[in-house]
């Protein structure tokens, strides 16, 4: 399956997708600039990390005026596969394709660490081959991943299974503590409706070989690669 | 030329330059200068720029190695690491700027050091810093670690490079001068290295990047001169960094290098514009002309000497291959950067200055640079302090409770608070995270991988100046050694006090005659550096603290190890000594440690108040390098598993840190037989050098101790690791015993507590 | 002309900073203090030959649709 | 009482903020805008005990001591 992973001014996240994408699954990628609206063929966007625009306004609100943007919004009304790592999931925020917004980190610091995550739904097309409640290792590396969104649209969230992953223990508990940045419900990645875009705060091309301290990131792109492959 | 002020003995003053530095200035140019020719020079003959204090003593530091690609005078050191790799690396201090406004003076810190690694061509792949503060117990150095340490972050994490190791110290000398310094590695193809050199007559000179403003102008003076009460209040306009802009620096200059069109690059550091291009010229020995009319400027009404001394950060200037300057241009639009063309390189050796046209500065460029005044300044050396007298009275057997204060000592207590802030993963090339010995960053598409790290010892070098250096070198070439490394070369940061005071001389001297022999015996070239005097505050001089930055190669990546326990039953043993020269520590730590309040924590530092003054231990150089060379080759021949170096705080610290949890895997103890005939404080306690503990299975300490025995290398086999607790004993007693668990919540949450009332 | 932009959070969202803030003014002896809140402002030049009308209407736009993020901010705006 | 305390760069200070997002805004198509600053806004509520002197005295100090750094930046206050 062809990936394009996009690249705004101050992406730094965008070559180690690329990287875990070409080296670790073997599979096409390419790059795509942000004034760009030609997605190349690709079956898969990814909207990787880093600051783009510095994060000056908010993160992700200048992004989301780009060219490519336009582009992958089309790409996603027809159900092309959408996934929003840290900067990326802001930025998917930002343009409307997820709902919420998000908050400067409860301890105002920005955090990067190894976190434990809960697969909350495993029938998205990225999460499919996890089962659900599986644990994964992955690391965090953000200032504002704090999530935030008014009650009802919460519970409408909630009762949807639009929430696919949550902070938790190492023994996959959901409490307090295991909330690294006050997320509400400690939310750690959610997905459209339609299942087809994912915005998620931890970093899966962080956890995708044995030396860099975990390989859970893995099963998250073998599992679109996989639900492509079924259709 | 412009109408000229007189030059008077307080406009002298105000440029830091003295009377023999002014007739010399009038001799080079055989008339008297015009105000902005007195500012280019003053900023260029200052101790920031022309080492002119220290550059005489630092020809005895060990440069050449077959490894050198390039030593110290370029924007960076380079080293080869093979297979036509090469990476470059220095690092730089930004201590006065980060007393002014911690936040901005340390972001900026950051953002010089990674340009002076990417103006090289290299892309920086990671980041480390040094940092020491007053006692973290008053609000100020908290609040001023506090934005040192979000600067640090804030730059670093936004332009995209890891930041991976470093240090944390906390000293009362500190309170009034912080140091911040900053280290950066960048990784290329060695035949891809630029220089800043102006080449080629004719040859366009091109200045890119961020516009100049009146930022910062006098900070290169401002760090040659010691802070005063006055001078709080008439701060210097201090720089604010951008790390967006230098993220598409780093990327357009890169992509302009890749085009064959630039013959010669170098960053606008302290003193911007006067220093890159008399700089450049000096190194080719050409002249450049530029006419400031065409400088992108942020403010209206700009003088010609504002524009020359301006330290507006992230620009560079770059010298382009003549007729391709549009090459350059087209990738500059693209990442939406100003690169304009401001002058040529001509052949005359001058530094020509114009302002639409019009001269407004002319001087000779190696007038400026390698023709800077040079001072072999008085020199002696301070009374010798007598060594405190052995305290007398009760003295405490709670080892075990001394263990704990020591891991509560925001000396020795786990860094996370200030790591966990900074991306350090960012490129997935990190695998040694922080918390270890060195951190290690591995190179993709090959079979190597970095470790670097940095070391520095003000209490100790205050007390012996060229030992302290010399065990800073081991320590750091020790640390890079346990994650199963080669050390390749060095840099430093000498930061001291007053030149100007023969004791403060003396302290360079032995520094660095520390350093070199150390650096000598082994094997690991200085490639560069950087020098920060005047740190003193009212007359008060900081602990001499050089910082030494060490690089290493890991090859194969199979040799990567870290600093902890593996499993349960592997051996722990202990390379080196078991015990040094006697040092008195034992009798003086129990000592104060029967004196100790029942209430750990709150102020009662025990480790720093106290051992932290006790004398500096003596190292033999010749045994640090056998001990080293034992414990890389018992890594290389796969018998070590894990090791980690006994430094501050000693072994019993260094135990218990190698069983505390690290993400997914929980906490190991060790069950440790001492054998009857030492002190149980000076074996556990006392900081001795040339010591590693390492851990092998069983089958392999005979092997082991063989390697050791040819080395003539004491190995004491001390115990096995075993599940939960840190137990030592002698024959027939417990010596202490605690939970590892307990022991590492109060090593983990020292700094997050200190911190945790934000300011 | 010159417009004034205030964005905050709104009230319904709970603004760590200003909590931050209060907290540490508190504990640097400022008791009587109730609440702080913190938000950011922008100062934007517009050319001179656009009318107040015309500036207005600009102002507006970028203040929604750019500025701010209506999940959890508000904005007001003065023009000078 | 509430007073409300502006923080923003000194003029002479860059504001890579208020910069980037100028050039972002003339590339969305806001081509009349010549310049944008951004800066920090605090509203601080007071108890209602205090006089308009005191609630002064306080605002001055926290605005000099707490929510500046003199050497970058500057601010201004309201009091309501
Ligand atoms: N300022 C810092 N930035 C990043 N990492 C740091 C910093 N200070 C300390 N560390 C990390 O914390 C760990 C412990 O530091 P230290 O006690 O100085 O190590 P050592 O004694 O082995 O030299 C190391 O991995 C070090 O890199
Ligand atoms: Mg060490």
């Amino acid at each position: 399956m062809k990936f394009g992973v996009l690249m705004f001014p101050g992406s730094n996240c965008e070559h180690d997708a690329y990287h875990a994408i070409r080296k670790v699954l073997r599979q096409p990628a390419e790059f795509i600039w942000h004034q760009s609206t030609d997605l190349k063929d690709c079956q898969a966007i990814i909207v990787p990390g880093g600051f783009s625009y510095g994060d000056y306004l908010r993160t992700g609100a200048i992004a989301r005026f780009s060219p490519v943007m336009g582009a992958v919004r089309r790409f996603a009304d027809r159900g092309g596969l959408v996934l929003g790592i840290c900067n990326g999931f802001q930025i998917l925020l930002e343009s409307g394709l997820l709902p919420g917004a998000m908050l400067r980190n409860r301890g105002l610091k920005y955090v990067c660490r190894q976190v434990s995550i809960r697969v909350e739904n495993a029938r998205t097309p990225f999460t499919g081959l996890a089962g659900e409640g599986d644990v994964w290792n992955i690391p965090i590396g953000h200032m504002e991943g704090n999530y935030t969104l008014d009650t009802d649209a919460f519970q409408r969230l909630e009762r949807n299974r639009q929430v696919v992953f949550r902070y938790c223990t190492p023994h996959g508990e959901i409490t307090a503590d295991s909330n690294p940045n006050g997320s509400a419900a400690n939310v750690a990645g959610i997905c459209n409706p339609r299942g087809n875009v994912l915005g998620m705060i931890p970093h899966p091309e962080r956890a995708s070989e044995p030396l860099l301290g975990s390989e859970d990131g893995v099963r998250l792109f073998q599992s679109m690669i996989q639900s492509r492959s079924q259709v | 030329m412009q109408a000229n002020p007189a030059i008077t003995a307080e406009v002298l003053e105000q440029h830091n330059l003295t009377h023999a530095e002014y007739d010399r200035i009038l001799s080079i140019l055989g008339r008297s200068p015009n105000l902005t020719e007195l500012g280019i020079f003053s900023v260029m003959w200052s101790e920031h720029c022309s080492y002119k204090s220290s550059k005489l003593h630092l020809k005895r530091l060990p440069t050449q190695g077959p490894q050198v690609l390039q030593g110290p005078g370029e924007n960076a050191g380079i080293v080869d690491i093979g297979d036509g790799y090469a990476v470059a690396f220095k690092i730089e201090s930004h201590n006065h700027p980060s007393f002014v406004e911690p936040y901005q003076g340390a972001a900026t810190g950051v953002g010089g050091i990674l340009r002076d690694i990417f103006t090289m061509g290299a892309r920086p792949i990671a980041a480390m810093n040094s940092l020491r503060f007053g006692p973290p117990d008053q609000p100020r150095n908290r609040r001023i670690m506090e934005g040192v340490v979000a600067g640090i972050a804030g730059y670093g994490n936004c332009f995209g490079v890891p930041t991976v190791g470093g240090e944390v110290v906390f000293e009362e000398c500190y309170s009034q001068n912080p140091l911040v310094n900053a280290f950066a590695l960048g990784l290329f193809r060695k035949d891809r290295i630029f220089y800043g050199k102006a080449v080629g007559i004719g040859n366009p000179v091109i200045y890119v990047g961020a516009k100049t403003g009146r930022d910062g102008i006098h900070g290169a003076t401002m760090a040659s001169a010691e802070f005063d009460e006055a001078s709080e209040s008439k701060r210097p306009n201090v720089q604010v960094g951008d790390p967006f802009l230098e993220k598409l620096l780093l990327e357009a200059c890169l992509e302009a290098m890749k085009t064959g069109a630039v013959v010669g690059i170098q960053d606008m550091g302290a003193a911007g514009l006067t220093c890159s291009t008399c700089e450049m010229g000096g190194r080719a020995d050409t002249g450049i002309e530029i006419d400031l009319a065409r400088v992108p400027q942020r403010e209206k009404g700009m003088t010609p000497y504002e524009i020359m001394l301006s330290e507006s950060q992230e620009r560079m200037l770059l010298v382009a291959a003549k007729g391709r300057e549009e090459e350059i241009f087209r990738i500059f639009r693209k990442w939406e950067i100003d690169a304009v063309a401001i002058g040529e390189v001509t052949g005359d050796g001058m530094l020509r200055i114009l302002d639409r046209g019009r001269e407004v500065a002319e001087i000779p460029n190696r007038a400026l640079t390698d023709e800077a005044p040079l001072y072999r300044r008085p020199v002696a050396a301070p009374a010798r302090v007598p060594p405190s007298p052995t305290p007398a009275g009760a003295l405490s057997n709670d080892w075990g409770k001394l263990l704990e204060c020591f891991l509560a000592s925001p000396n020795l207590s786990s860094r996370e608070w200030v790591y966990r802030q900074y991306d350090h993963m960012v490129r997935t090339n990190t695998v040694q995270v922080p918390g270890a010995d060195a951190a290690v960053v591995r190179v993709k598409n090959s079979r190597k991988a970095l470790a670097m790290c940095l070391d520095g010892n003000g209490r100790y070098c205050r007390q012996d100046p060229r030992v302290g250096a010399q065990l800073a070198v081991a320590e750091s070439c020790r640390n890079l050694v346990c994650a199963g490394a080669r050390p390749l070369a060095a840099t430093n940061c000498l930061n001291m006090g007053n030149p100007e005071k023969p004791e403060i001389m003396w302290q360079m001297t032995q520094v660095v005659e520390g350093m070199a022999e150390a650096c000598r015996a082994l094997g690991t070239p200085v490639t560069g550096g950087n020098v920060s005097l005047y740190n003193e505050t009212l007359g008060e001089g900081i602990d001499p603290t050089p910082v030494i930055g060490m690089v290493g190669l890991i090859e194969p990546l199979s040799r990567l190890r870290g600093s902890w326990f593996v499993r349960e039953g592997h051996r722990v043993v202990l390379l080196g000594p078991l015990v040094g020269q006697p040092t008195g520590y034992s009798s003086a730590v129990r000592h104060h440690l029967a004196r100790l309040q029942p209430s750990r924590g709150n102020g009662t530092d025990l480790y720093t108040g106290w051992v932290g003054r006790l004398p500096c231990p003596p190292l033999d150089l010749d045994l640090e390098v056998r001990v080293q060379r034992t414990c890389r080759e018992g890594i290389e021949r796969d018998l070590i598993l894990s090791a980690h170096d006994c430094s501050d705080g000693g072994l019993a610290v260094a135990l218990a840190e190698m069983g505390f949890s690290r993400f997914g895997a929980g906490t190991l103890g060790a069950d440790i037989l001492l054998p009857p005939t030492e002190e149980v404080g000076e074996v556990l306690f006392a900081e001795y050098p040339s010591r590693i503990l390492v851990t092998v299975e069983e089958e392999n300490l005979v092997a082991l101790e063989k390697i050791a025995a040819l080395q003539g290398v004491p190995v004491t086999p001390l115990g096995r690791v075993v599940p939960e607790v840190l137990s030592v004993r002698r024959p027939g007693s417990v010596v202490l015993e605690r939970s590892v668990v307990s022991l590492e919540e109060i090593w983990r949450n020292c700094l997050g507590g200190l911190f945790a009332d934000p300011l | 002309m010159r417009a004034r932009v205030y964005v905050s959070l709104k009230k319904s969202v709970l603004d760590p900073q200003g909590k931050t803030i209060h907290h540490s003014l508190q504990n640097i002896g400022f008791q009587q203090i109730t609440e702080v809140r913190q938000g950011k402002f922008f100062e934007i030049d517009f050319a001179s030959e656009l009318t107040r009308e015309e500036v207005q209407a600009e102002v507006e736009k970028i203040a929604r649709d750019v500025l701010t993020n209506p999940v959890i901010e508000e904005f007001s705006y003065r023009i000078e």
